[in-house]
């Protein structure tokens, strides 16, 4: 695949800008924090209204079928003015895991729910601070003609807001060992369950979700019992490529405004935008902007594609873009001086959600050690 | 050096008896930090005692002379009461602008008349003071203030704002930088004036930050009478003592995180957390970038001691403060975003209102390398003053 | 894309019948690079057959018009060529300035008559050329170029020296830039003129790098006479071309490292040379660089992809060349510092004169961010052109 | 200790850098260079007269006993000249492991020479091309009244014009274990010893050096058998911190060369220098310089007090003066643009001998590893 958007996607995400900059501007994030709400419902039915909830869903149901390409482009603009939904989280990770794992009844049953926004899903994977698939602790006992869940899952990404969560769960082996997992659908309304939310620096709130003997059917289980692992790695490849593009759309914006803002601002009797020390730093973080840009399509379109490099080039974007993303927010603070400290000034909303994305789906030395192994050393 | 080792034993035995048990425990919140003066509220008996116990001794200021409530301790005998308070963890009894910007610039510059009245009230924090020095619109180009103070004969007439002052809301007196000459070159027509926030006309506005506190206020000035006694050294020379005190904040900035970094090492707490292999920390590239950060932090740490060595042995250059500055906040800035990596998702949880969280304090250090001297000032500073590149 | 495949199979056909086994050998020693023109002497009968094939087809410059010997190939059939060529590590059978530089400007801004005249001996290696663009105590600052030609009727006159010169000591012409109006802002009065090395009055010495080699020359021109028809555009519209060709300059050297990295990976390098542990490189800190460093590899080399199709779609924005030479000759620069440190202290070792050892192309590397521009006129460039920040 | 200088220290270092800028400027190393030679007989002797070569020889055996600050402060001045003598190797790290491990006889035969310039020793001790003690794979086995060594060492340090070797070689365990290391010394001119010359890019050779049963007497043999290893890593520890002295004298010398050039050179009709950027760039550098003074100095009083912290301290000045010396002759080539990269100019040789200083007695990576294990993790 060339290193360009066809029509389509340049479309897409034109009218995706436009549709943020208008209904989503980053003014309604501080009016969001500031009434203690973490997301607005009415953004989230707007954009499954345009068909975004269906992006990757395939169209027999009810998707638009368009592909991760173009879904990502979504998230790299959701980045620019720092709109929160459970785009990524529902719409495209478990999309993926169910039309993957799931067989036709239970296909029918999710997916057009899932496409048409009314139903939010979330994977709860994690169980501490840094992603540890092999460490997976939580046990799926099989039980009469169901499962019991027991154990605890953490950070579960909109875990506060879906109605279902997908969760990766032990069906056999020790924590530590590569085999063994299972995923399986579970009401957040099942007993048994209880959720902690955690409001993080960036106005999301996240979940810790503790399972006491969750009593499941056998339909709740995706897949065969042991044997989701590919696709689950794929859905968390989607995951990091999503955040990836998202960081980008975060270092972009953050750039920009700072550009602005040296443009306008005068020191010491000259613009600020004069200083050459300055000039050169914000040389340096266009070129990284640009490998951004490569990198993040590339790996959407990997992951599209799911060729063989997928992983490797969905780490490297990964990478890539939570270090420019990193410095983005700090220069841009520094830059802007003063006013950037304060809480009044909307630069530091980009410095709180990237720290957050960069945590989301394995940070830059989780992917690092990825990519080394991955390159065989 | 018989002496110090008689007066180290000395120390150790009375912080023993008069340094209460809950005075060595960590700092959880801003509470924790007694900042005295006329409003202020003990969190507890133990912090009275505490900064009162060594108010009474002088030791909230050292080195000052004694004959102004100040410790008149020598340097080496400073330097061995530090370490035998951080050997027990004691919590500093006095925070304290006054200490540790104000109070340099007093005993060099006031008139003995002015020195009598006010560092007795410092050491003893009587009273709670801030510093007047940016404006609004001027950022880090300190020397282009508007704010003016006009001579009506037994008074000055002072009208404008300040930005940044820190805790202005909290405090009792304020140190500003007035314009009280606008005919000469900028930085000619600047003094040097003490101003009591009970005057009518005084007012402020907290600023919050991204850190979700407000340590900084906008402070307002309306037609504020300010008594000429409360000049400090020469009308129009104020720049001079600016100058002095910005070194004395850049130093003091620059050496914070240092201060603060006692007790286990960043690698240790990440050994804790992400768990090793062999021995060693699991995570490569964490270890790698923890190593050089804890390299740094050695010889920064080295560099102090050496420059005050240095200053000691009478071979000082003066060129240290920005540089520590400088080097002291960048740093400061790694060790959080190391901290942040450690902690992982955990690390982004933003807690309760008043509670000190690491996401607070990493977004809180990013203000370290802007407020007392811009990175890129202090760098400027270096190339032009130091090294003598040309302009 | 059915015709794409059959082409690939030709290419591919033709390549396996006609590239000889030791010319997909790995390049040892600077004579293993074949630069033609009239005083080459090919090191072996294989390195002229390659060649001389290559040229018959015109592929030693794919994409030039079939008109000037040129391959007449499209983008996307010189593109599968040059993967073919990869596939079986061919090596590139001409090195040439008149390819790489010359050309591209000749076909954009020449006659005709001098299109039929040069371009063809520059495909079949006849003419061997060379750049004359910097002069002593210029620098970077190109346009203050004081080497003049004079107009006396049906020649110029041509006085003065450069300096870098690649390779003039072994070129059969030059292209110059040259002063030919004195008296107007300086980048209005440079022209650009082509100068057979054979005149009289040419003198060319070789200047000898920290890495051993002698790439470059200075160059001397003593009223040497140079015909009017070898002036390329118009008269003091030199500037232009020069942009046009510094720009393609940029590209190549930016793209250099990479164009060579083909291979191993750093990383397997370094494990072959460092062992492992449980299947990771045993340094963990060198694991972490060399990761970084892969990951910057891949972005460039993603972006250089992504440039090509942009402007293949006719979205480029022109803004690229700056960019990829700043970036890529950071980049090769780091990869070098990260080889030495694999090598350890084998990689000290210097080797015979004109052996190309590690340590010789690490400092040759050096020059990356110099030559064509330095980085910090790259940066300038990005920061004013394409940022639009201001003076 | 006070960081700072006593004044005969001062004295010394003062002394010391008149005398090599007048005797060992920079263009004799070219001379030797251009001459196909590599270190000069005559300021040996001109050293070993003002007492180097003894500096840390204890005065009962005819050395100064002035001790290992001042010693670094010579290696550090050697920098910046870039003179080239065995100072190092010969007079500070094997004097102080014959006076740690000889006996008085060994001490009495060995140290007046070492002290007068007249014996040059080096530690033969690295076989690979990074430094791993452990890996010592030479073996020195018991025969008759002596022993017989059999093995390789590599990257001998003045291996070439070294009159004597300690060798350090396996009495007992397999190569990869800790224990069993003795050191011996072996004269040059022994039978089964061939020396291969590897000449380096900073001019200095170094030796390959193949023992093949070379038979030494129980004399030879310094210390215990099997526990020289305390004093091993002490005279290991003393090298590499005189190598971060000597990397600083290089990083001082290159970036003070390059402020004058900066002040000098005029492009687009103004003084290089006044560039903001580059001025950032110089004062960043001139703060890493002054940590590698406080480092340095620090390092070279804990080798002096043999303090607990010893090899911590000397670690993080390997460190950060290798890391400084290779931004300093980096940013020192790149700042004098094309003339910095021709060999007519000086600059290049101090990039190059920064490269081999670096990798001597471990380079950055070797010292980060140690750094962190002794840290504890």
């Amino acid at each position: 695949m060339a290193l360009v958007l066809n029509e389509e996607q340049q479309l897409l995400k034109d009218s995706a800008k436009t549709f943020l900059q208008e209904c989503s501007p980053v003014e309604n994030l501080r009016k969001l924090r500031d009434a203690g709400e973490r997301w607005s419902t009415e953004l989230w039915t707007d954009m499954a209204e345009m068909g975004w909830a269906g992006i990757v869903v395939p169209e027999a149901y009810d998707g638009l079928e368009f592909g991760y390409v173009g879904a990502g482009l979504l998230v790299e603009e959701c980045g620019r003015t720092l709109a929160n939904s459970p785009l990524t989280s529902s719409a495209l990770v478990c999309s993926s895991l169910v039309s993957g794992l799931g067989d036709e009844e239970q296909k029918q049953a999710i997916l057009p729910a899932v496409a048409s926004g009314a139903s939010i899903l979330t994977l709860a994977v994690n169980e501490a601070s840094r992603p540890a698939l092999d460490a997976t602790a939580l046990t799926a006992t099989a039980d009469g003609d169901g499962f019991v869940l027991n154990g605890d899952k953490a950070h579960v990404i909109d875990g506060m807001i879906a109605h279902k969560l997908l969760v990766v769960a032990r069906t056999s082996g020790e924590a530590g060992e590569q085999d063994g997992l299972s995923l399986f659908m579970v009401d957040r309304e099942s007993g048994g369950l209880t959720f902690t939310a955690v409001l993080n620096t960036d106005n999301h709130e996240v979940a810790n979700i503790r399972f006491d003997s969750v009593r499941v059917g056998q339909d709740a289980l995706l897949g065969e019992a042991g044997n989701c692992r590919p696709e689950l790695e794929r859905a968390l490849d989607i995951g990091a490529a999503c955040a990836a593009a998202e960081l980008f759309g975060i270092a972009q914006e953050s750039f920009e405004r700072t550009i602005q803002y040296l443009k306008e601002r005068k020191q010491f009797g000259v613009l600020v935008g004069s200083f050459q020390a300055l000039q050169h730093r914000a040389a340096l973080l266009f070129c990284e902007l640009n490998l951004c840009k490569s990198m993040v399509l590339k790996a959407l379109q990997a992951v599209e594609e799911n060729s063989a490099d997928r992983s490797l080039l969905v780490s490297a974007a990964k990478i890539k873009c939570g270090n420019t993303a990193k410095l983005a927010v700090n220069e841009a603070v520094q830059m802007h001086g003063g006013i950037g400290m304060t809480d009044e000034f909307d630069i530091g909303f980009f410095m709180k959600r990237a720290a957050a994305a960069r945590q989301e789906y394995g940070d830059e030395y989780y992917h690092s050690n990825r990519f080394a192994q991955l390159r065989g050393y | 050096m018989a002496n110090a080792e008689e007066f180290r034993q000395q120390i150790r035995e009375w912080l023993q008896e008069n340094c209460p048990e809950s005075m060595r425990l960590p700092i959880y919140s801003d509470k924790d930090q007694c900042w005295g003066g006329r409003n202020w509220v003990f969190e507890n008996e133990d912090q009275k005692l505490w900064m009162e116990r060594m108010a009474e001794r002088g030791w909230t200021a050292p080195e000052w002379p004694a004959e102004y409530g100040g410790g008149g301790l020598s340097k080496v005998e400073a330097k061995i009461l530090r370490e035998e308070m951080a050997r027990i963890k004691a919590r500093r009894p006095l925070e304290s602008f006054g200490i540790d910007m104000l109070g340099p610039a007093l005993l060099k510059f006031a008139s003995e008349e002015q020195k009598q009245r006010f560092i007795p009230e410092i050491v003893h924090g009587k009273i709670r003071w801030c510093q007047g020095y940016s404006e609004p619109n001027a950022g880090s180009d300190l020397a282009s203030l508007q704010m003016r103070a006009e001579d009506k004969g037994d008074h000055y007439l002072v009208n404008g704002s300040k930005t940044w002052t820190s805790y202005a809301n909290k405090s009792d007196w304020i140190f500003c930088l007035v314009r009280t000459d606008f005919d000469v070159p900028k930085h000619q027509g600047i003094s040097f004036l003490l101003i009591d926030m009970a005057h009518p006309g005084v007012s402020t506005h907290p600023i919050q930050l991204i850190s979700g506190n407000s340590p900084f206020c906008e402070t307002y000035f309306d037609d504020v009478e300010v008594p000429k006694a409360h000049l400090i050294g020469e009308l129009n020379k104020g720049w001079e003592i600016a100058k002095y005190l910005l070194t004395h904040e850049r130093e003091m900035i620059g050496g914070f995180g240092l201060l603060r970094a006692g007790g286990a090492s960043l690698g240790q707490t990440a050994l804790e957390a992400i768990g090793e292999r062999e021995g060693r920390l699991t995570d490569d590239g964490l270890r790698a970038d923890i190593t050089a950060f804890e390299v740094d932090e050695m010889g920064f740490a080295l560099t102090i001691e050496r420059v005050i060595d240095e200053a000691k042995a009478g071979q000082g250059t003066g060129a240290a403060s920005s540089m520590l500055k400088y080097y002291g906040t960048e740093l400061n800035k790694i060790r959080y975003e190391l901290q942040m990596s450690v902690g992982g998702s955990d690390a982004l949880a933003w807690g309760e209102q008043d509670e000190l969280t690491l996401v607070k304090q990493w977004l809180r250090t990013k203000g370290n390398s802007i407020e007392g001297g811009t990175s890129e000032i202090q760098l400027n500073i270096i190339a032009k003053r130091i090294l003598g590149l040309p302009s």
